[in-house]
């Protein structure tokens, strides 16, 4: 089995597009594209959002209400968020399915970022926020020159584990109509077309593996060493955990 | 507030550069298939038509290969939407496909003035309703309840039965327990006691209220009934039905010969029904055919009809 | 919208309505998901608890421990529901496909929480108990286990929150769960939307995640109560 | 010059943290605000960089009302150091030091070229500019942070406990340094600290903060040893003080006797003329200790070093009474050895002669002024 997957995958003419299949290079542009894209606007919103809270110390039941979306099954929102919104698109277009799509992927994104990004500045040793404000730094610049830099490791957690599941979950999108390298894989289900459907997950596990990687580069260009001690022997923090317990723990 | 405020139109706005690029892109794509067919020489209508249905239509033996082999109709692109589904629906109305692979028997049809485009050459076989049953299940009083079922079953009685659960949101189970009683064949008995059961569907409202029809029927004679419905493709039930995992099903007679064996010709409902007793693998067999039917069918919106002169499939295939 | 004023049963509001009416399959629908949520949970902290104890006693274990299952995690959960079976020699429908995939996954999740819980046990507790003359079995069990108690709840809580919402998923393929009401709702809209039973399904999903997150806290209080000075 | 005038900080939850406080920290003296906790120290150090803002009454630096002043300006020019020195875990040594410059717009490379001359001048080693806190000790860290809180030559400063946080080795020496720095500084220092030893060590005047935020006493330390206004200050400052305000006693000149001695590596040397204990010394005439001429072995024929008591402590000629009394009682002969500011030996003293010159100042001890710049 694993051959005939090695077969579909490397195959040119499943990377091809034909009149009736769309290839997988096309395929996985608009996946990535799905996903740059609810990434983007949920570090938008979530970003600012938890840097705020956790700066002012106000508003901490938004962190609370948005680690409640995390309950929200996300077959179940798509689908009524499909049913409300589609019939309105006439034409030409797959907004009409876009919209439920990338509203999904952005409600899935949003808790981990934020409640990590929160967490990451309320962790802040309270003599170091205390040290920067009394040096004369304004509200902004102990901010952006102190609890974001110091908040860094954990937002990268957050955001590299929001992107993993966003680009897992992004194949929901096939079960409307649009592409993505979930089509291969609901495609190759209908049609019991195995090796199209696990070479379909295969090339989701890669994106995934992929873009971490390249999210664990772009953390250790940014994050200063003094906060990830990477001149004594530690390990890498990654992604998961971190969020996990951190953020968990905080929304206690 | 005012960070608030910014940082909410800066979203929105995001949300609309990143969506209408989204947008852009396929359109571009569809644009790109049709000239790529522009380019191959004559334009068929069909090749300046999108056509939407399940995945599997894709490679089914009367879905785009049966079209071009029985009636030289290649459409401009293929999208799958879902199964004769509301995804299907809304995308024929709203423009996001022009034609569509539907039920006939599928009260949106009516509801929404589609047109279902005649199949001369038979693409679609003959489509009659038929219970497919793991043999080692099929007691002689299980076959009686469910024959008993098969022969009041009719078009237009699938049609209303369609009509209350899609339109007047009825639940599929009272239904089927309404329709049970309505033709007398709500009787308790013990005729199917000791049988072990599980009933499949797959994932469109007819197959389900059948299933549950069989289940109900099964269930008031005794028999110990599991259900799994809205499984999906049919390439993926029949697989549990061949295994074991799934022991009834109510099937059409014409697909699921097809499926069974590629090479099939039979159109005509006898001829159908007699090929798929013998096509069927050792350890399923079909009880009787009941006189209902319901086929695929091509369909396309009023406005497409008009537009192309459309009546048959085989319209599709002229230049236009 | 033209159903929802021609027929109140389609209102979102009416999920109550269509709960009450449908009662029976929707309660084991609820009753399948919650096993189907929690089951996989169990038997992954059964299976996670020594994998995690091994990857903090020896330490080269760790990184390629946790890589393989981080590995899992990328895999989509409809993906990994259909390569079950041939994998594991299954019919292709079985129901045991789903409890399997979630098994994998909640031990991807907490195989690292347990190492990492077992990580935060400090050095100086570890001797503490090594002194007093435990020997390694009994202070993992009396001594480092319950003080990582609170990280690995922690990791608890997520992993039955994301189960109860890829339960959902296995809806899609045939599965009996509440995911069964997306399903059912979605293919009853090509005449107007029928939002009762999608509405009902998100709000029993949501519900169902809430309380098996509350049991989990609540057992983490149970289980901490030297924690109890710090919570007031 | 720093002036409180009946400043007050009133919680909304009616605590009083500070009640109607006036002092003055004078300019060039260090001001030591000392107090158990909950005395509102902190709070009125705070309140003098706005960190926490007064519900009554004003602070004035050098005549200006700091709440006349933006915040942010106002603390860029005091330094402020904390217990956990409070530094930037993600920036270098050099740019943690270099921060308040940064602030100010100062030239990036001109900042460093001062942040590194501080970072040499609190006595770290320059290599430790490029590291990051995490790689420093406790004691370092503090010495970082005092560098940058010294980076932009503010003429205040606010020190809030901080040598607390490291052990008391390492708090001895950083206290010395400190006293050495103020001393080529002359910065306003109010400095907070809950312990009496190192107020009174550090101190030019130390204000005593009673529960409630009210100023029990200020005061010299050397007065306040001999004359806490109540118990409460008394209890505060603790036992022993008769005897540690010694230290702000200073007479003219040791009247010494001559001490016979013996070099290091010498023979043994004998006679009935000798003492039982001998004072040995190097070379140069310095005191190395004591040999106990009584209990030597016949092997011991030369002066060697593992043969001294060495428990004695020396007295400075000028310097305490507290160290001449010390030297005597520390001294197993009994004498105590006095030597010059080179170390070398001037002779030695008897307890009962410090005694009697303690009883002869008694009557002059009211007057006693022992101020800081009269110690150094």
């Amino acid at each position: 089995m694993i051959g005939e997957v090695f077969t579909w995958l490397n195959d040119p003419g499943h990377w091809k597009d034909t009149r009736f299949d769309t290839g997988i290079a096309t395929q996985l542009t608009a996946h990535v594209r799905f996903c740059a894209f609810a990434l983007l606007v949920a570090l938008i919103i979530a970003l600012p959002l938890g840097l705020v809270i956790g700066h002012t110390g106000r508003g901490r039941w938004l962190i609370a209400a948005a680690n409640t979306l995390r309950a929200l099954p996300t077959v179940g929102v798509l689908v009524l968020l499909t049913v409300v919104i589609a019939p309105h698109f006439y034409g030409r277009t797959d907004t009409g399915y876009l919209i439920p799509t990338e509203i999904v992927l952005i409600v899935l994104a949003i808790p981990s970022i934020l409640s990590n990004t929160f967490a990451g500045v309320e962790n802040v040793d309270p003599a170091v926020r205390d040290a920067a404000e009394g040096m004369g730094m304004t509200g902004k610049q102990v901010l952006l020159k102190v609890e974001l830099p110091c908040s860094l490791p954990l937002i990268f957690s957050g955001f590299r584990s929001a992107t993993l599941q966003v680009i897992a979950t992004a194949t929901i999108a096939s079960y409307l109509p649009l592409g993505g390298l979930g089509r291969f894989i609901y495609d190759g289900l209908a049609q019991q077309d195995f090796p199209q459907m696990i070479g379909g997950g295969v090339l989701v596990a890669g994106l995934a593996l992929v873009a971490d990687l390249l999210l664990y580069l772009v953390q250790r260009y940014t994050v200063s060493r003094g906060l990830t001690g990477r001149f004594s022997k530690k390990r890498i923090p990654d992604a998961r955990l971190a969020s996990v317990t951190q953020a968990e723990v905080a929304a206690v | 507030m005012n960070r608030k405020t910014l940082m909410l139109a800066a979203a929105a706005a995001a949300l609309s550069l990143g969506l209408s690029a989204c947008g852009a892109d396929s359109s571009k794509t569809s644009t790109g298939a049709s000239t790529g067919s522009g380019s191959a020489g004559t334009t068929t209508i069909a090749s300046k038509l999108i056509m939407g249905g399940p995945p599997e239509f894709k490679t089914r033996p009367d879905g785009l290969p049966g079209l071009k082999k029985n009636y030289g109709v290649v459409f401009g692109k293929y999208t799958v939407t879902d199964t004769g589904g509301p995804v299907t629906v809304s995308s024929l109305k709203n423009g996001q496909i022009d034609a569509a692979d539907l039920f006939t028997t599928d009260p949106s049809i009516q509801a929404n003035g589609f047109v279902i485009l005649e199949d001369p050459k038979s693409n679609f076989a003959a489509q009659n309703i038929v219970p497919i049953i793991s043999k080692a299940k099929a007691t002689d009083g299980v076959k009686k309840i469910l024959n008993g079922i098969q022969a009041k079953l009719t078009t237009d009685g699938l049609g209303q039965l369609l009509t209350k659960v899609q339109n007047q949101k009825q639940d599929p189970d009272a239904v089927a327990k309404q329709w049970l009683s309505d033709n007398g064949l709500s009787g308790t008995g013990s005729s199917a006691s000791g049988v072990k059961l599980t009933v499949g569907s797959a994932n469109f409202p007819e197959n389900v209220i059948l299933a549950d029809i069989y289940a109900e029927a099964l269930k008031a004679q005794g028999a110990s009934i599991k259900t799994t419905l809205n499984i999906g493709s049919r390439e993926k039930y029949y697989a549990g039905l061949k295994d074991g995992s799934i022991d009834l099903f109510a099937e059409y007679t014409g697909t699921i010969l097809q499926f069974i064996d590629k090479n099939a010709t039979a159109t005509s409902p006898d001829d159908v029904y007699a090929a798929l007793v013998k096509a069927l693998p050792s350890n399923l067999i079909a009880l009787d055919k009941a006189q209902a039917q319901d086929s695929d069918a091509i369909v396309v919106t009023k406005a497409t009809a008009d537009k192309y002169s459309l009546k048959t499939i085989a319209d599709l295939a002229k230049t236009g | 919208m033209t159903a929802l004023a021609t027929s109140s049963s389609s209102s979102p509001l009416h999920f109550w309505g269509y709960f009450m009416d449908h009662r029976s399959t929707d309660l084991s629908w609820l009753w399948s998901h919650t096993w189907l949520s929690v089951v996989p949970v169990v038997i992954g902290l059964l299976v996670a608890l020594p994998l995690g104890w091994l990857a903090r006693r020896y330490r080269f274990v760790y990184p390629p421990l946790i890589s393989l299952t981080g590995l899992i995690y990328t895999i989509p959960s409809i993906a990994l529901f259909v390569l079950i079976p041939p994998l594991f020699g299954l019919k292709s429908l079985d129901p045991k496909q789903v409890p399997i995939a979630l098994t994998l996954y909640s031990i991807a999740l907490l195989v690292r929480v347990v190492a990492d819980g077992l990580a935060s046990v400090s050095e100086d507790t570890v001797q503490a108990a090594t002194a007093i003359g435990f020997k390694p079995l009994g202070r993992f069990f009396r001594v480092e286990l319950p003080i990582a108690v609170p990280v690995i709840t922690a990791g608890l809580r997520v992993a039955l929150v994301a189960n109860v919402s890829i339960v959902a998923v296995s809806g899609t393929i045939g599965m009996s769960n509440l995911g069964q009401l997306f399903t059912l709702g979605f293919q009853n809209s090509t005449n107007g939307p029928y939002y009762p039973p999608i509405v009902l399904g998100i709000v029993l999903c949501v519900l169902l995640a809430l309380v098996l997150d509350r049991i989990v806290i609540i057992l983490n209080i149970l289980l901490t109560p030297w924690r109890k000075a710090v919570r007031s | 010059m720093i002036r409180f005038e009946s400043v007050s900080k009133r919680y909304p939850d009616g605590t009083v943290a500070v009640d109607e406080l006036d002092f003055v920290a004078p300019s060039g003296q260090i001001t030591v605000l000392v107090g158990p906790s909950g005395c509102g120290k902190t709070t009125s150090l705070r309140m003098i960089n706005r960190m926490i803002e007064p519900t009554a009454g004003r602070i004035l630096i050098d005549d200006q009302d700091v709440t006349k002043v933006d915040a942010a300006q106002l603390r860029r020019g005091i330094g402020y150091v904390i217990q956990h020195a409070g530094l930037f875990p993600h920036r270098t040594i050099i740019d943690n030091v270099a921060s308040v410059p940064y602030l100010l717009g100062t030239d990036k490379k001109q900042a460093r070229a001062r942040a590194m001359e501080l970072i040499e001048r609190v006595g770290l080693d320059p290599r430790f500019a490029k590291r990051y806190p995490s790689q420093l000790s406790g004691g370092q860290q503090q010495r970082v942070g005092v560098a940058r809180a010294l980076a932009a030559d503010p003429p205040v400063m606010l020190m809030d406990e901080p040598f607390s946080a490291v052990d008391p080795v390492v708090r001895d020496q950083l206290q010395e340094e400190f006293l050495r720095l103020q001393s080529d500084l002359g910065k306003t220092i109010v400095f907070v600290t809950h312990d009496i030893d190192e107020a009174i060590k550090l101190g030019d005047q130390v204000a005593v903060l009673r529960v409630g935020g009210h100023l029990a006493q200020l005061a010299t330390p050397a007065e306040l040893l001999s004359r806490p206004v109540d118990e409460f200050v008394a209890g505060f400052v603790g036992r022993d003080r008769g005897y540690r305000a010694l230290t702000f006693t200073t007479v003219g000149e040791l009247a010494v006797h001559d001490e016979q001695t013996v070099t290091l590596g010498a023979p043994v040397p004998s006679g009935a003329d000798l003492d039982n204990w001998i004072l040995v010394v190097d070379a140069a005439n310095v005191p190395q200790g004591w040999l106990n001429l009584v209990e030597l072995s016949r092997d011991d024929t030369t002066v060697s070093a593992d043969l001294l008591y060495r428990g004695g402590t020396l007295a400075t000629q000028g310097g305490s009474l507290r160290e001449a009394l010390d030297a005597c009682l520390s001294s197993p002969s009994g004498r105590g050895v006095v030597v010059d500011s080179d170390e070398t030996l001037l002779g030695s003293i008897t307890a009962a002669e410090v005694l009697a010159l303690i009883e002869k100042r008694r009557p002059a001890a009211a007057s006693v002024t022992g101020s800081g710049s009269e110690r150094r």
